[in-house]
């Protein structure tokens, strides 16, 4: 049975009109039910796209590829708005709506005491609609539309809290660096066009063969291949929105937004719209090993070093942040290595072990009064069971652990990596295993500081402390969330109440987290690994078909995580394990003389390799700058100063010795007329002769 | 009645302003209504024109022609085709919008203040109806004067500075103008335009008249390096006068372009288009790290409004790189239209944005970004508009601003892959010096005391700003129906340009 | 027997001498009313050199507007002013050289421009007029009643405009002065002048009659 | 035996004269309009004689507009002067300067 146009309209507008009824409506319909609203509108969407997903994979249908209506026709070049649904969108439909879904529930609790609950519940249905239009699209003019309104949901929900200047400096930082990548986008979408004449996905790969042996002429003598420069120039944009080395650094600042959001878009989804950008466009990024293997090199990069920063940080959200980067590191390797399908199941499985991750730190910082510094938490498992509980299962998956979801995408790609011969895949390797020792470091590091050891808080009951928090201070946990920047008498490590586990509707989505955390993976590697599941949507050369390789060993689920236990990354996620265990249940102060010992790796690691520091002087100071001395220099002082007010003042000047011939006396003007008189007959005269 | 539809639509308004004159200052009430009707029925008349136009062909319509000045064979001939016809509209709407926008913040001579509007809306019209040369330039003056009396009367403290630096620029350049077309007159014997595009002429001469019209429409549009009147006279412009100024003023020079330079001199056009494209990308460029710098907001939107017109002279110019090039019509039809959908996004999104910094300066009587910070704290519906005018402005797609700069750079790509990477530099300092500015006004918490006095907008406030909300909105989800009024004539222009002359 | 043309030719170099001279009079005389009165003098023998030539009408004209009306108007104003000649005369000497020079030099370029010895050989014919068989004044009044009519009466319509224009400047407004306005008396209304005031004729003498009640003239 | 050129020189004569007194008397305004007054006089001159010689009456009809249009001259001038002399007791050229640059 086909797809129904109007299905796949439903799932898109839902989330929109949730939206609008919250965001317009709000003040009206009140909180409940602005969310009930919104929670109603993915909840649909989410419905509809596991129907979707059934549809193409048990019910048959085929693959729905329409447009909806013409955005622009003109000539030869027209652009649409429609809809491709493969299993590939399928699969991102469903992960994105059920995320989102389970986001808006936790917010129930996560923000219940927000001013601005109505516009945070409009934000994250504004989110999901944009996303679902970026990958439901047929075409390169609509993705980029989610592309940027993606950019620009996210650009609102770090700066939800806009009172905070962390805040809104985060959020100006994303939006520019990921206009950054779009950048590259754009011309990208605009090298599509010229080369392959459409912006229609269809009618682009299929006529993507005809790229070989193009060039684009760059300067007079320089030619470049055409293949290579579009696909460099769409990865710059994968590479802002994907947070990839060197456009990763809004990526850890954008946890300034509420941690719903962290988890949904700066960890689930959004961020992975980069992955599943060029895994879309596998038939163009086919073509190029050199732009394949600048994928490579970028994501291994990341992959690694971004891991690393991971261990020295304190904020238990930031340490998810960085894990997010490296993670987003393997993904870009795989797609790198031609193993586009082991990047979109490492996608899959990694929204859900991550926004789980995402929501458990939420959860723990609820509990812990909005102090984020692990520093001073521990012990907090006995308080929150729960939360503990699944922040485990996500850790596990996150170290690829055999049976976790996590281990299955994670190895597969580390395999892909070991199987391939692209020019750079060694270093690729090196970092990809180095990175599953990093991952456990952090990670380890991250459940025994939060969850083991001893409490390094206090507890004190001091009703009576007389600031204005206190004036509404019953069990009101999350008011202190919008108003964290008046919240100056909170002292690190000092609480007020016991923790305790957070309510229902912020544990039940961690539970529903859980889960595909833990049995996605063996569920559906066979298929979407080394099965044709993707069928048409995801195109590899058998030449690259490294999955195929490793494919060939497969037998099993089960067989492939008994596989793992012998396998080097397990040993080194073990090894880690044992190290964190020592270092942090039993010794902590080797963690203190390990820091002083490396004291230059770890000043690097924690101004991030100084990138930051860099880019703010460059492009933020040296931008205002530049800015300042063409303006002062250029328009003020040679185009207004020299040419439009020095002309004036010329005539000015001209006008000011003229005025003086004006001397007001009759007798010297009719001097001067006689004179004239005089000439003009001696002309005549001298001419007469 | 509507055998002389475009006349109508011309001189209703200039007629009109004559009873809301005669309303008087003791009768402030009368005069805005009355500008308000004449306004809404003009606005009314024009959307007459879609129904009337037939989209489908290219030639002119609707065409009136009579006998001007008989000596001179000057006609008094309007036509109109879709391009005229969307800017003409663009026209109309925003009319309404400043007249309600000016309601009951132009406290002095409001009947004075009202007129000039109408009067200077229906020269407006009269420019992009005529097509007698001769009528196209008494228009083109003419409407210098209300927008002059508009600055000057109601301006701020510099008024007199920025009146007279934006009259002179203006008249300096028209100059030029001017004698090209009696150049062309001697030439040709007519100021018909068809008559001028059919006109032999060589490269010489050709070169001569297009730098001519160059020095006209470049200050008109505002193009580098002849733009610094417009900072100054937006500043000082009274809020409506900024909106049309920018809405549609601006729009006159690249409507220039299209009806002189192009038809008149395309050879000249093409030798010199590299000249007009690499200013189109240094207003990209260069222009946009001024406007990052800037302290007062109207000079931030005013910078922003020459970057964005950058993009309607290279959507125009680069045309002549594709059709004489690459022989690649299509290419150029898209970067021709890139720079139509650019005039009238701009015109939405630039109107919009002054529309928003009036309703700031009415409630706190400055413009310096330092003063405020934090008004989303007490104006959020104003928020709301705010950063949507202000994402549209950095070209986020699904707004209007998105669509015409998405064309132009596609189109400039298959020109020469670094036009495009110039041009698409936008995207990151289009943003950087909105967003910047957003974040210092509308961000944070409130610094300064009067700030936290501020009343969110009121309902008159809500139509203007909503009604350009939907007009953005509207021309971003779906630009078709604006292109398809306009393909067949931008495909008859760019057909045109593949004819030499020489 | 003196040839008639011989004796027009010395009429015409007695008239012309005295003509030169009198109006070197005229910029040179200390005295400005001996000035105006050189001027006079000056006509006068224009006068006679345009009978010379025949044109009686202008001649007559000449003495009966100018000499009679226009610089009895000099005289007045001449008189009438309490002028200081000696400060006038100031740089008379100073600028006489530079004066005689450009005057000079323009009669040396007129002179040769205009062709004089050309016109030397141009010997005055028969009298138009006499062709015509009318007289002078006749001849002259028949262009302009009929050629020249519209001139004519915008010279008329100049003529007045310029007396009105001489009125209105000199007209002086002193403070104090009353004068009729007759736009006014016109437009009193009775009513405004004469107010009929009923009183009871036996009641006693008031205390004080009510302040206002007595007629306005 | 009277030409055309005895005319026509005692009128540029008369005219250079006028001209002269420009200079010598170029501070008092009466003899500046009598000036005037003689270089209307040449000018009247030479019309009257061309009008004779070449038969034409224009020229004489247009000595008679001259006149006209002098004498009206001549009263404003003379208004003038007196408004002048009563509003600055003075009617030395060398003192009105109001239209100095």
């Amino acid at each position: 049975m086909a797809l129904s146009t109007s299905i796949l309209l439903t799932i898109a507008l839902a989330p929109l009109v949730g939206c609008l009824l919250a965001g317009f409506l709000g003040r009206f319909i009140g909180r409940a039910g602005s969310h009930t609203a919104t929670i109603l509108g993915v909840a649909i969407a989410c419905g509809l796209s596991f129907y979707v997903l059934y549809q193409l994979t048990a019910g048959g249908a085929p693959v729905y590829n329409q447009n909806i209506y013409t955005w622009f026709d003109i000539g030869n070049y027209s652009a649409h708005v429609g809809f491709l649904i493969d299993r590939l969108t399928a699969m991102m439909m469903v992960v994105v709506t059920f995320v989102s879904l389970l986001v808006h529930i936790y917010t129930i609790g996560y923000m219940a005491d927000d001013d601005g609950y109505q516009r945070f519940f409009s934000y994250i249905s504004l989110f999901t609609f944009s996303m679902l239009m970026l990958v439901m699209s047929n075409n390169f003019m609509q993705l980029f539309f989610g592309w940027e309104a993606v950019g620009l949901v996210s650009y609102l929900l770090i700066g939800f809290w806009y009172k905070r200047p962390t805040a809104i400096f985060a959020n100006l930082k994303a939006f520019l660096v990921n206009r950054v990548g779009d950048f590259g986008f754009l011309l990208g979408i605009a090298g599509v066009l010229y080369f392959l004449g459409t912006l229609d996905y269809a009618t682009a790969f299929s006529a993507a063969p005809t790229l070989v042996g193009k060039t684009l002429q760059i300067t007079q003598n320089t030619h470049w291949d055409a293949a290579t420069v579009i696909c460099i120039l769409l990865f710059i944009g994968a590479m802002g929105k994907s947070a990839q080395v060197p456009l990763h650094v809004w990526l850890p600042d954008s946890m300034e937004g509420p941690t719903p959001i962290s988890a949904l878009i700066h960890a689930a989804t959004m961020v992975t719209a980069g992955i599943f950008m060029v895994a879309r466009m596998s038939p163009i990024f086919e073509l190029s090993e050199t732009a394949l293997s600048f994928v490579m090199i970028i994501g291994a990069t990341g992959a690694l070093f971004t891991g690393l920063i991971g261990i020295v940080q304190n904020d238990i959200k930031r340490v998810v942040a960085y894990s997010t980067l490296s993670q987003l590191g393997y993904m870009t390797v795989a797609l790198g290595v031609s193993a586009y399908a082991g990047a979109v199941f490492h996608l899959m499985t990694h929204a859900f072990f991550k926004a789980l991750l995402f929501l458990g730190a939420g959860s723990v910082i609820i509990a812990m009064h909005h102090e984020q510094d692990m520093r001073y938490m521990g012990g907090l498992r006995k308080y929150m069971p729960i939360t503990w509980i699944t922040m485990w299962v996500g850790s596990l998956a996150l170290c690829g652990v055999p049976f976790f979801a996590g281990f299955y995408s994670k190895d597969a790609i580390i395999e892909a990596v070991g199987e391939s011969h692209r020019w750079g895949a060694n270093y690729a390797y090196f970092c990809v295993m180095a990175g599953a020792f990093v991952t456990a470091l952090y990670t380890f590091r991250q459940m025994y500081l939060t969850f083991h050891g001893k409490e390094r808080f206090v507890v004190v009951h001091d009703h009576g402390h007389g600031h204005g928090h206190d004036a509404h201070a019953d069990h009101d946990e999350h008011h202190h969330v919008s108003h964290k920047d008046d919240h100056g008498h909170h002292e690190a490590g000092i609480m007020h109440e016991t923790p305790k586990e957070s309510p229902w509707v912020v544990t039940l989505p961690l539970i529903l987290l859980a889960i595909p955390s833990i049995i996605v993976g063996a569920m559906a590697v066979q298929p979407m690994l080394f099965g044709e599941w993707f069928g048409s949507a995801i195109h590899v050369n058998e030449a690259n078909n490294v999955l195929g390789e490793v494919g060939k060993e497969f037998h099993s689920w089960a067989a492939m995580a008994l596989h793992g236990f012998t396998q080097l990354p397990f040993w080194l996620v073990a090894a880690a394990f044992a190290i964190q265990t020592y270092i942090y249940l039993f010794n902590p102060a080797v963690a203190e003389r390990i820091k002083n010992a490396l004291k230059p790796v770890y000043n690097m690691l924690n101004h991030k390799y100084w990138f930051d520091a860099v880019y703010y002087i460059v492009f933020a100071r040296g931008g205002i700058a530049l800015g300042r001395a063409l303006w002062k220099g250029g328009d003020a002082a040679v185009i207004d100063g020299v040419l439009v007010n020095g002309s004036a003042s010329l005539v000015d000047r001209i006008a000011g010795g003229m005025r003086r011939l004006q001397s007001g006396y009759l007798y010297h003007y009719a001097f001067a007329m006689i004179l004239g008189l005089i000439l003009l007959l001696g002309g005549y005269w001298l001419v007469g002769q | 009645m509507f055998n002389h539809l475009l006349s109508l639509l011309i001189w209703l308004p200039v007629v009109g302003a004559i009873p809301v004159l005669l309303a008087g200052s003791g009768r402030p009430n009368a005069a805005r209504w009355i500008a308000l009707l004449v306004a809404i029925v003009t606005f009314v008349l024009s959307l007459y024109l879609l129904p009337q136009y037939n989209a489908g062909n290219a030639a002119k319509q609707l065409v009136e022609d009579h006998i001007w000045i008989a000596g001179l064979n000057v006609h008094y001939a309007l036509a109109v085709d879709g391009i005229s016809i969307a800017l003409i509209l663009l026209t109309t709407f925003v009319g309404i919008l400043v007249i309600v926008g000016a309601w009951e913040v132009i406290q002095t001579n409001p009947h004075q203040y009202m007129a000039a509007m109408l009067v200077l809306e229906g020269l407006m019209i009269g420019v992009f109806c005529a097509t007698d040369a001769l009528l196209f330039y008494v228009f083109f003056e003419a409407m210098l004067i209300p927008m002059f009396i508009l600055i000057g009367v109601w301006g701020g403290p510099r008024r007199v500075y920025a009146t007279l630096k934006f009259f002179i620029y203006t008249f300096f350049g028209s100059i030029f103008m001017l004698v090209g077309l009696i150049y062309l007159y001697l030439k040709a014997g007519s100021f018909d335009l068809a008559t001028l595009a059919a006109l032999p002429l060589t490269l010489k001469e050709q070169s001569w008249l297009f730098f001519a019209f160059l020095i006209a429409f470049a200050v008109k549009v505002p193009m580098v390096p002849v733009h610094t009147w417009l900072p100054d006279a937006h500043v000082e412009a009274p809020t409506g006068g900024s909106v049309v100024l920018a809405a549609v003023m601006l729009k006159i020079g690249g409507y220039g372009f299209l009806r002189f330079s192009l038809p008149i001199t395309p050879d000249a056009a093409e030798a010199y288009a590299w000249v007009v494209i690499g200013l189109s990308l240094i207003a990209v460029v260069y222009i946009g790290y001024i406007a990052l710098v800037q302290e007062d907001m109207k000079k931030l939107v005013a910078y922003s409004s020459v970057a964005h017109m950058g993009f309607v002279t290279l959507g125009i110019f680069i045309a002549f790189m594709l059709v004489r090039g690459a022989n690649n019509l299509d290419a150029a039809k898209l970067g021709m239209q890139g720079a139509m959908v650019q005039m009238i996004s701009h015109g939405f999104v630039s109107g919009a944005m002054f529309s928003c910094i009036g309703v700031l300066y009415d409630r706190l009587h400055t413009r310096q970004i330092k003063d405020y910070g934090g008004v989303i704290n007490v104006m959020p519906w104003f928020g709301f508009f705010y950063v949507l005018f202000a994402m549209a402005n950095s070209g986020l797609p699904g707004t209007s601003g998105f669509v015409g700069e998405f064309q132009v750079v596609l189109a400039s790509f298959q020109a020469n892959p670094w036009i495009a990477f110039f041009a698409a530099f936008t995207l990151i300092i289009g943003a950087a010096y909105t967003l910047y500015m957003v974040k210092r006004v509308l961000w944070g918490d409130i610094t300064n005391p009067h700030v936290a006095e501020m009343k969110d907008i009121n309902g008159r406030e809500w139509f203007v700003l909503g009604a350009f909300a939907a007009a953005v909105l509207a021309l971003g989800i779906w630009p078709q129906p604006l292109i398809h009024l306009m393909d067949a004539s931008v495909t008859q222009l760019v057909t045109q340009l593949g004819n030499h002359k020489i | 027997m003196i040839d008639p043309s011989m004796f027009q030719l010395v009429c015409f170099y007695a008239f012309a001498a005295v003509t030169v001279v009198a109006a070197l009079g005229v910029i040179t005389l200390r005295n400005t009313v001996h000035a105006v009165l050189s001027l006079v003098l000056t006509f006068f023998s224009t006068a006679c050199i345009w009978l010379l030539a025949e044109a009686e009408f202008l001649a007559i004209a000449l003495i009966v507007v100018y000499v009679g009306a226009v610089m009895v108007l000099f005289l007045f104003v001449v008189m009438m002013l309490d002028i200081n000649e000696e400060r006038l005369r100031e740089g008379f000497i100073k600028f006489l050289p530079v004066g005689i020079i450009v005057a000079l030099v323009m009669l040396g370029e007129m002179v040769a421009l205009i062709g004089v010895r050309a016109m030397h050989e141009q010997v005055m014919g028969a009298n138009p007029a006499t062709v015509a068989g009318v007289s002078n004044t006749e001849w002259l009044g028949h262009a302009l009643y009929t050629q020249f009519l519209l001139p004519f009466e915008i010279a008329a319509l100049i003529l007045t405009v310029g007396v009105v224009a001489a009125v209105a400047l000199t007209i002086r407004h002193r403070a104090g002065t009353r004068h009729q306005q007759a736009s006014q008396q016109v437009l009193v209304n009775p009513r405004d002048r004469v107010r009929v005031v009923k009183m009871a004729a036996t009641v006693p003498a008031a205390p004080q009659p009510a302040p206002g009640k007595e007629t306005t003239p | 035996m009277i030409t055309l050129a005895h005319f026509i020189v005692l009128g540029a004569v008369l005219f250079c004269i006028a001209l002269a007194s420009l200079f010598i008397n170029r501070k008092n305004v009466i003899v500046l309009l009598m000036s005037i007054e003689l270089m209307l006089l040449a000018v009247n001159i030479n019309f009257v004689a061309f009008s004779r010689f070449l038969g034409d009456v224009a020229g004489q009809v247009f000595v008679f507009f001259i006149l006209t249009v002098a004498a009206a001259e001549t009263a404003i001038g003379l208004a003038i002067l007196v408004l002048l002399f009563r509003n600055r007791s003075t009617i030395n050229v060398a003192e009105i300067d109001s239209m100095k640059g």
